[in-house]
């Protein structure tokens, strides 16, 4: 297979998340859909690799990895403490500073 | 390399410093004391000063040497008697405000000197990037000083003051670091002294957008029409101290830019808009004149008054041509000495009339006031430009110039003189002739102001008598000024003399 | 295994160079073990103390380690330590300090806890000083990273005010985004160069073995420059940056606002200045464009506020625009001017800052507009500052702020973006109007200001009735805004050492013309 | 080679499936579990793109740790009864559309793009027999202690600040109780804070 | 003692006077600041004739000279000295003008005591006659300009003297403005001149003119038109006249002294001075002799139908100027000053005369009260009458012989200029019926009360009403207070009008045809560069020409007679017969309406559009609404897509993305 073809693949995985980050209202759901750019990004890394036959694209996935678990985590730490300070776990809810 | 002129120049901040620190009745005699200082040692200057010897006590220091800016002052003919004008305006306003401010003085203090300084530094610089420091530092002070102790809607007034000014000086600041990076040869040091500007030369197309951005920032401080939007408002709500600095000295720092900066160092492009600045003028003239004698608010008579007045010295500069400039130059001066007594005299007369500031309900206060009504008689017939007066010497020189370069804007510009004398009369004749206004009470001019005032009339009639003296000084380095522009204009004149 | 290891030859690792970053990462650890011991002096005293000295000797370590001129990265060109790295991290160390004082007791570190509040705060230091060095797409990413996750806990570090937990959603979320972006983009620029490190990059692109303007390549460039523009809140890419100052706690909105900006030029100045320095005429012209646009919404949307937090969150908006004019001409002089009104600006938003710091804390008002009515009479040593702050902002002489201008609009000017220094003037004279309000506020409240019209769903101050509240005004805090106010004074009379470390900084770029 | 490639079709199919449920399960629940689907669905391309240890870590990691964890949350705070209206309009239409155009200019880079690489199958990445292969865990091991030590010591120093910033902000700590009561479920809370079960994994 | 120095005297004496008055006005009790000022004028006169004497010792050729004190103003080819010119013309002048000044100060002396204002007064009075004596000494253009716009300034000060008269002040004003336009027409024209002769200083201008303009130079004829503007400005002569009726607001002293005696005639000295441009420029002399010409006759036309006495004056006094304009217009210079010096000295003692009435009259001008007062107030009458004589052109007074040259003149020049001398003598006749008209109302028929209580001895009062509007006065001011009417019992009135009495019968010795030439020969050193120098009309002519005036003005004074006195009622009848020309005259040719409707009202509407219209709707609301506008605009925009709503970030993120991506994607190959 033609490494175009992981890279196209990897482009619509990306969209799909960014168009989840902005339709969804529940703060766990965009949180998966930003997992998926950055899985997105992690796909093209690695077909570069594969590419230019060089692993340093797939170190870098690995990392990537490891900082999406992060986001993860304190996004989730939010999520909870918003639950415990009973506010609505709906992102458009979270609307009191604008302007 | 001297010292005076940082000396001269600082003085005046030190002691706001000083002021700002005493209590209050030291605080007032500090406050005094510098713009005083300020006076003996220019007045030395004047009779030191060596007529046409160039620059004199230069100070040139390197200042921020990454951007090509030095700590240059220097003092010849065309700013000596601008500084002398700064120096004598700010005593007698000083003095009025030291005894009639009472709510934060020391503060009201130390802005009145910082704006001082502020202001000779503009005088005095030498050097382009210098000068916008100064010049924009001036609008500081009189932001708080308008604000702060103003009256009326003091506030959007000073707002708008500011924001309009520097909207056009910052520009200016655009213009002139494209000036002086597009003025630096190959592999040369930036510099914006002005010097260095003058052997510099940039390319003319560049000048002419360059020039358009000084102009702005210059009309808009005189003000020239139709750029005059903050003068009504501002007017009305500043105290008659400040107001007779900010009309009388503060107008004059844009139109000598000018002669100091335009004119020699982007001649090209100032003879490309000669035409057009020229009507601009002349239409503030006249458009100033006839404002002036429709309005019922005294300040805002001599608002008006002050835009033809400016009309007037811009023509003369943009004649490219000595007499003009010459004229211009020492209108400056004259301008400047008359309108500072006008305004104190208003205060004067606004409080004899409780306040009221409008023709209608002023009048016929000369009776048990006749030092009151001769004094703002003597000044307001040098205001109209009285033959015998120095202004009428200096519209005269202006007009002139006026003549050979086109008849028609003479002609015109004439028409203001004539409507110079209807509105400083009827001006003159609401307030002191006529029958007695309501609300007012005839009671003659107060110690305080009389010290402040007549020494300034003193200097008016001098000035009517021996004008010479003013002109023999400045002469030469007008014509040395405006020789590039003249050059441009008309090349086969070899210019100077 | 041990024939496995004997393969591997471990890399020199050069410890004098890392030393800063060593004590950052060890004060942090330090810090969160400490914040565990019980007593309650340890937690409120040593904390602080340990955090600042940890600052104190990263600043110490990096004069020591400082040496002018262009360096190879360290740790197989993973890491630079050059004097644009070192000089821009300075900015973070003295910004860190100042939030240590400011918060030292803010109601944020109680809840929190002390030791986690720090420890999060070097930590993130830590990564903006990766960030600033990063030399390799992959270090780029993770100092990103390590310096956002950290931000995001402590904007939400009020957890008991509602809009404190919604600027730390916000700013995740927006933020993750927004590295999402950077991510795929740092891919793309990765696979169209096939090299990580910045050396190696801009050596292919010299050598034209890829084209500057291979559609892979420019499209990973859009895709970084939004990342790191988002970073930088560059419009169109700022809206986070409101919501969140303002609902952070305002020693972190400090923070943010000085260090995070300069965390992100700097990385802006390595990429594009050095890296793909070869792709100037592709990505300078968009740059350009994004500055401009940047300096105008950033200044009319600051004219309506009232909320002073807010109002100086859209001033950072705007002072972006005139910092990204210095890197888009590509020039010593305009890395230099960024470096610059880099360092100003961290002086005059910090004495703003520790103003509303000041206020919010004692008056009921919070950081509106009202609560800062007569402080020129009420309180002398808190206007002067904000006036002082207000006014350099605004680009008045003699104070750091026109310097700065000067010096980038002699860039843009220099650099044939003469449109952009216009662009930088007229985006000076909006942010006259409001500007301009708040020392009239401050100097003649008593008359009437034109306060702005209450927009019609108005948004509540976000201090004042807060916890914050019942503090008094602190000496420190009073004194950090008067160190800082002066310090812009006085670069502003005398800039030349600053304008040496400047040049310093810019040196260790090589090929910018 | 046919065989790759239908393995490339299963898991690609897979893997844009998996991202789709994601996003349109209207239930938080399914829409973790279809991501699990969508993981192991690149776990399966990474090794068609000769990335073992990377597809090992990405089944490990992420579909059991941070997926379990995830679910956890979820069960927690019970996102599945969140009252999710009709989306508001503009947003949710405009969404796709970027994201779409987007997903478009990213293909027609790829396609216009001047690489001949890019329409191979990629380099030679033959090794001698004795050396690690690529993207063995061997290799990768060594170069995460050689040429990208920093960046690896920085994510392990990344994951202690995030187990920080996790206990910081879901730490139940006194005071809480009276926060602000607003309307929302009250339910016992009961559960280990979830930034241990990830602390043990670094 | 050379001549300039006395020249410097002249000057000095009524400046001294002026500071001392001005200055001491606190410390100078009672009339002192009075004889103050008449002493200072005296000593100028003084000073005059030693001018005089010294400049005679001269030989005739050497009799210009000039003195330089400092440099006034030098810039480029711009440069005037403080310099004043001593020659026969100037000294004739100071002779004049100091002298006629005496004798009204010394009237005034006693006329103004008891105002309040008495200091003030004679300050501005001394200022006065300094300027004056500026203007005919001044050696260059600017100094005389000065001189010009010092006059001008004092007549202002002295009209609206009782400046609580709305009536006094509105009088100032219109006065001011008309001669400031004189002013700058003197600006312009100076620099007309300037342009091809580059010098200010009359000598080196009138050398240079032959060679630097040609005949009928274009410039020049502009130059002396703008001149004669000057001239006509400060010499109320058509169209800018209209200043000088309304100038009977000063007191009745000031009006003898400026607006009849002295700086009314400025106008001639001007034409007399710049006569070798003139001569250059005969257009523009033209021009001059017939405005002259038709002024002399419309202001007499009016001096007939007006009843205020001091306004009747006033028109004559217009009229006489008219004469003397069109007499130096046509190079009759020695008539011309000939007739300037004679209508000083009737002129004034007229006004004086008319003084001591209205003093009698409590204050009341208007003629149709009057009546009778030749018993009252005897010595008035006689001196009244003999200026009347003299006014009228009655044979042998001084009047006859001057006015009657003008016009002889005029015949022997001939052609246009022989018509000239027909309207001449039309306006002679009116002027001795108008003269003589007020002589039969103010002093025959029978006593008003006002005269019969003075013939009891004591003055009328009643309370001082302001003359044109009737409105009660403001006292405070001083005149006319009650202590006021002095009539003509004062002795320095009488001592005043006495030798101008004399002088206004026997004035005329210095130049009858055939006997006397003194004054042709004293001014020849002037004049002798004039082309008609030696065509002066022969002897026989001239004796002619008096025939024939002295019948008109006989004629005149004959009708005056009978419509007056012998058949009263006469000029009512006249009045209901012809109407509308008494109205036309009586609105003095409607010339104020015009003005007005052309200049006044345009100004102000300007004035009213543009604070209306251009200040509100194009400075303030285009160019600074349309600013801030924008601005509004914008930030509006930025906040409202600053929704709060997470998501709308973030699909504004994306678009930023979508955008800059496509950007490059079409700035890649």
């Amino acid at each position: 297979m033609d490494i175009t073809w992981y890279l196209v693949l990897s482009a619509f995985i990306f969209a799909i998340g960014a168009a989840g980050v902005i339709s969804r209202r529940n703060p766990l759901v965009v949180l998966l859909c930003l997992e998926l750019m950055l899985n997105a990004g992690n796909l093209a890394l690695v077909a570069f690799s594969r590419m230019h036959g060089s692993e340093a694209g797939q170190v870098f996935a690995l990392i990537v990895m490891v900082i999406a678990a992060c986001e993860v985590v304190v996004g989730l730490g939010i999520i909870v403490a918003m639950y415990r300070n009973r506010l609505p776990i709906d992102i458009d809810e979270m609307s009191e500073l604008r302007g | 390399m001297t010292i005076h002129l940082s000396i001269v120049l600082f003085l005046p901040l030190a002691s706001g410093l000083v002021a700002a620190l005493l209590p209050g009745r030291l605080a007032r005699s500090a406050v005094l004391a510098g713009p005083l200082a300020v006076l003996a040692y220019v007045i030395v200057m004047l009779f030191d000063y060596e007529s046409g010897g160039g620059l004199q006590w230069v100070t040139n220091d390197e200042w921020i040497s990454e951007l090509g800016i030095s700590y240059k002052l220097g003092v010849d003919g065309l700013n000596l008697f601008l500084i002398a004008l700064t120096a004598i305006a700010w005593v007698p306003c000083t003095l009025v405000a030291a005894f009639s401010v009472v709510e934060r003085p020391r503060l009201y203090f130390f802005h009145l000197a910082l704006a001082e300084t502020a202001v000779l530094g503009a005088f005095m610089a030498q050097d382009l990037a210098l000068f916008i420091v100064f010049f924009d530092l001036m609008l500081v002070p009189f932001y708080f000083l308008i604000g702060g102790w103003g009256s009326g809607e003091r506030v959007r007034a000073t707002t708008k003051f500011v924001i309009y000014t520097l909207s056009g000086s910052l520009l200016m600041l655009a213009a002139a670091i494209a000036l002086g990076v597009l003025a630096t040869p190959d592999g040369g040091e930036i510099s914006f002294a002005l010097s260095d500007l003058q052997q510099r030369s940039i390319a003319e197309g560049s000048q002419h957008w360059i020039v358009l951005l000084f102009a702005l920032a210059f009309f808009v401080k005189a003000p020239l029409f139709p750029l005059h939007g903050w003068v009504p408002e501002t007017y009305r709500s500043t105290s008659i101290p400040v107001l007779a600095l900010l009309s009388g000295v503060l107008s004059k720092v844009g139109v000598y830019g000018f002669l100091r900066i335009v004119l020699p160092v982007m001649p090209d492009g100032a003879q490309y808009w000669q035409e057009l600045f020229i009507i601009v003028a002349v239409f503030s003239i006249l458009y100033g004149s006839i404002l002036a004698f429709s309005q019922d608010n005294v300040r805002l008579v001599l608002a008006y008054s002050s835009i033809a007045q400016l009309g007037f010295i811009v023509l003369g500069i943009f004649l490219f041509e000595e007499k003009g400039a010459q004229g211009a130059l020492f209108q400056m001066l004259n301008h400047g000495l008359v309108t500072v007594p006008l305004f104190l005299i208003l205060g004067v007369i606004a409080i004899r009339a409780r306040g009221s500031e409008s023709l209608s309900a002023l009048g016929g206060m000369a009776f048990r006031a006749p030092v009151l009504a001769g004094l703002f008689l003597v000044i307001s017939l040098a205001t109209l430009a009285m033959p015998g007066s120095g202004n009428f010497i200096g519209e005269m020189l202006i007009l002139f110039g006026a003549f050979e370069d086109n008849l028609v804007y003479g002609l015109v510009a004439s028409v203001g003189v004539v409507l110079a004398a209807v509105y400083m009369i009827r001006l003159y004749q609401g307030t002191m002739h006529g029958r007695v206004g309501s609300a007012v009470e005839s009671i003659d001019i107060d110690r305080v102001n009389l010290a402040a005032i007549a020494p300034l009339v003193a200097v008016i009639v001098a000035l009517g008598v021996y004008p010479n003296f003013v002109i023999d000084r400045t002469e030469k380095d007008v014509a040395k000024n405006v020789a590039a522009a003249k050059r441009v204009t008309n090349p086969e004149v070899s210019v100077i003399k | 295994m041990s024939a496995l290891l004997a393969q591997v030859q471990a890399p020199e690792i050069d410890y004098k160079e890392l030393s800063p970053l060593f004590a950052l990462v060890g004060g942090s650890v330090i810090v969160l073990m400490v914040g565990l011991l019980g007593s309650r002096f340890a937690r409120a005293v040593i904390v602080p103390v340990l955090t600042a000295v940890a600052l104190l000797t990263a600043i110490g370590l990096t004069i020591w380690i400082w040496e002018p001129g262009n360096r190879d990265p360290i740790l197989e060109g993973a890491l630079g330590v050059d004097t644009l790295a070192l000089g821009i991290s300075m900015l973070f160390y003295v910004a860190g300090l100042v939030t240590v004082v400011l918060s030292l007791r803010s109601l944020a570190t109680e809840q929190a806890g002390h030791g986690e509040y720090h420890s999060l705060l070097l930590g993130s230091i830590a990564g903006m000083v990766v960030l600033a060095g990063s030399e390799s797409l992959m270090t780029l990413f993770i100092g990103f990273e390590l310096l956002s996750i950290p931000l995001y806990v402590l904007c939400a570090t009020h957890l008991h005010r509602r809009t404190s937990l919604e600027a730390g959603l916000k700013y995740l979320v927006v933020g993750s985004v927004g590295s999402a972006t950077l991510l795929y983009g740092l891919a793309l620029v990765f696979g169209a160069t096939g090299a990580m490190e910045f050396d190696a990059i801009s050596g292919v692109l010299e050598r034209g073995e890829v084209s500057p303007s291979d559609p892979l390549l420019l499209t990973g460039v859009a895709l970084c420059a939004t990342g790191l523009a988002f970073k930088a809140s560059v419009a169109p890419f700022h809206q986070w940056t409101p919501d969140v100052y303002q609902g952070a706690p305002t020693p972190i909105t400090t923070f943010m606002a000085v260090a995070t900006k300069a965390a992100a030029f700097a990385i802006f100045i390595r990429l594009f200045d050095h890296a793909l320095g070869w792709a100037e005429l592709d990505w300078a012209p968009a740059l350009a464009v994004l500055a401009a646009v940047t300096i105008v919404i950033g200044n009319v949307g600051a004219i309506p506020q009232r909320s002073v937090k807010r109002m100086l969150a859209w001033s950072s908006v705007a002072q972006a625009g005139y910092l990204l004019a210095g890197v888009v001409v590509h020039t010593e002089l305009g890395v230099r001017a960024t470096a610059f009104y880099l360092a100003v600006y961290l002086l005059m938003n910090v004495a703003a800052f520790a103003v509303v710091v000041a206020r919010e804390r004692v008056s009921e008002h919070g950081d509106d507009l009202r609560s800062f009515e007569n402080l020129g009479t009420i309180s002398p040593w808190l206007a002067w500052p904000m006036t002082i702050a207000m006014l350099s902002l605004a680009g008045f002489p003699a104070t750091g702020g026109f310097i700065g201008k000067f010096y980038l609009i002699d860039a843009s000017v220099a650099g044939d973006y003469t449109w952009l220094g216009i662009a930088i003037v007229i985006g000076s004279v909006l942010s006259l109007a409001y500007y301009l309000r708040l020392i009239a506020v401050m100097w003649m409240g008593r008359y009437e200001v034109e306060l702005p019209t209450v927009p019609p769903r108005r948004v509540r101050p976000v201090a004042g009735w807060s916890p914050e509240a019942d503090a008094r005004a602190q000496p420190e805090v009073v004194a950090v805004a008067v160190l800082f106010a002066a310090a812009t004074i006085a670069v502003g009379l005398y800039p030349d050492p600053l304008f040496d470390v400047a040049r310093d900084v810019s040196s260790a770029l090589p090929n910018l013309h | 080679m046919w065989f790759e490639q239908v393995l490339f079709f299963v898991a690609g199919i897979g893997a844009l499936g998996g991202a789709l449920g994601v996003v349109l399960l209207q239930n938080p629940f399914y829409s973790v579990l279809s991501l699990v689907g969508h993981l192991l669905g690149l776990a399966v391309l990474f090794l068609l793109l000769n990335a073992e240890f990377l597809a090992a870590a990405q089944v490990v990691v992420y579909a059991g740790a941070v997926m379990v964890l995830y679910l956890f949350v979820v069960a927690y705070i019970g996102g599945a009864d969140v009252p999710l209206r009709p989306e508001s309009g503009g947003v949710a239409m405009f969404g796709p559309l970027f994201a779409g155009a987007i997903a478009v200019e990213l293909c027609i880079a790829f396609i216009a793009s001047g690489l001949q690489a890019l329409d191979t199958q990629g380099a030679d990445i033959a090794r001698p027999e004795n050396a690690d292969q690529f993207g063995t865990p061997g290799a990768i091991g060594e170069l995460l202690l050689t040429d990208f030590l920093l960046p690896f010591e920085a994510a392990s120093f990344l994951l202690l600040v995030a187990a920080v910033g996790a206990v910081v902000l879901a730490r139940r700590r006194r005071g809480l109780e009276d926060a602000p009561v607003s309307t929302g479920p009250t339910r016992p809370r009961d559960e280990p804070p979830p930034a241990e079960t990830l602390e043990v994994r670094v | 003692m050379s001549a300039t120095s006395y020249g410097w005297l002249v000057l000095a004496f009524p400046l001294a006077g002026m500071l001392i008055i001005a200055l001491g006005w606190r410390v100078l009790p009672g009339r002192l600041p009075g004889w103050i000022g008449t002493a200072a004028i005296f000593l100028s006169f003084l000073a005059s004739i030693g001018a005089l004497v010294d400049l005679q010792d001269h030989p005739e050729d050497e009799r210009q000279l000039v003195d330089r004190a400092w440099t006034y103003a030098a810039s480029a080819d711009f440069s005037a000295d403080v310099a004043i010119l001593v020659d026969p013309l100037s000294v004739f002048m100071c002779l004049v003008v100091s002298g006629v000044s005496f004798l009204i100060h010394l009237y005034s002396v006693a006329y103004m005591s008891g105002d309040r204002g008495y200091a003030r007064y004679f300050a501005y009075l001394n200022f006065f006659v300094f300027s004056m004596l500026l203007l005919v000494l001044a050696a260059n253009f600017v100094i005389l300009i000065i001189g010009w716009a010092f006059v001008g300034a004092a007549s202002y000060l002295l009209i609206s003297y009782w400046y609580r008269r709305e009536t006094a002040v509105r009088a100032g004003i219109k006065a001011f403005v008309i001669n400031v336009i004189g002013d700058v027409a003197l600006v312009v024209a100076a620099f007309l001149i300037l342009d091809k002769i580059p010098s200010l200083d009359f000598l080196t201008v009138f050398e240079g003119a032959g060679a630097a303009f040609g005949q009928n130079d274009g410039m020049l004829v502009a130059a002396c038109v703008l001149i004669l503007v000057g001239a006509f400005a400060k010499s109320a002569q058509l169209p800018l006249h209209t200043w000088l009726p309304d100038a009977m607001e000063g007191p009745t002293p000031v009006s003898a002294l400026i607006h009849a005696a002295t700086m009314v005639t400025a106008g001639v000295y001007l034409i007399a001075r710049m006569h070798p441009l003139f001569e250059l420029a005969p257009t523009a002399a033209d021009v001059g002799a017939i405005v002259g010409c038709a002024t002399l006759v419309f202001a007499g036309t009016v001096a007939v139908v007006v009843t205020d006495l001091k306004r009747v004056i006033a028109y004559s006094t217009i009229s006489q100027i008219g004469y003397m304009v069109m007499g130096a217009s046509i190079a009759a210079y020695g008539a011309g000053l000939f007739h300037l010096m004679t209508h000083a000295f009737f002129k004034a003692l007229l006004f004086m005369g008319a003084g001591s009435v209205i003093g009698a009259m409590a204050g009341i001008q208007d003629m149709d009260r009057m009546g009778g007062f030749r018993r009252a107030m005897p010595f008035t009458f006689v001196t009244f009458t003999i200026g009347a004589l003299a006014l009228a052109g009655f044979p042998l007074t001084a009047g006859f012989f001057s006015k009657d040259e003008i016009i002889a003149f005029a015949i022997n020049r001939g052609d246009l200029y022989a018509v000239l001398a027909i309207f001449g003598y039309i306006g002679a006749f009116l002027t001795a019926f108008y003269a003589f008209r007020m002589v039969f109302r103010v002093f025959l028929g029978e006593a008003v009360p006002e005269a019969r209580e003075l013939e009891g001895g004591h003055l009328a009062h009643g309370d001082p009403v302001n003359p044109m509007t009737g409105e009660p006065e403001d006292t405070d001011v001083g005149f006319p207070g009650p202590e006021h009417h002095v009539a003509e019992q004062a002795w320095p009135m009488k001592a005043a009008m006495g030798p101008l009495a004399l002088l206004a019968i026997v004035g005329g010795v210095v130049a009858i045809p055939g006997v006397s030439d003194i004054l042709e020969k004293f001014l020849e050193p002037t004049f002798e560069d004039s082309r008609f120098h030696d065509t002066a009309p022969t002897t026989g002519a001239e004796v002619w020409g008096l025939v024939v005036g002295g019948l008109i003005s006989i004629l005149g004074i004959g009708l005056a007679w009978w419509v007056y006195v012998r058949k009263p009622g006469t000029a009512a009848r006249a009045r209901e017969r012809f109407a509308w020309l008494h109205r036309f005259l009586v609105n003095k040719w409607y010339f104020d309406e015009l003005y007005d409707a052309m200049f006044v009202r345009p100004v102000a509407t300007i004035g009213g559009f543009s604070k209306r219209v251009i200040e509100t709707e194009f400075v303030q609301g285009t160019i600074v609404g349309g600013a801030t506008g924008v601005v509004r605009v914008g930030s509006t925009f930025a906040r409202a897509i600053q929704t709060g709503y997470l998501r709308a970030y973030a699909l504004l993120l994306l678009l930023g993305v979508a955008a800059l991506t496509l950007y490059f994607l079409l700035n890649s190959s």
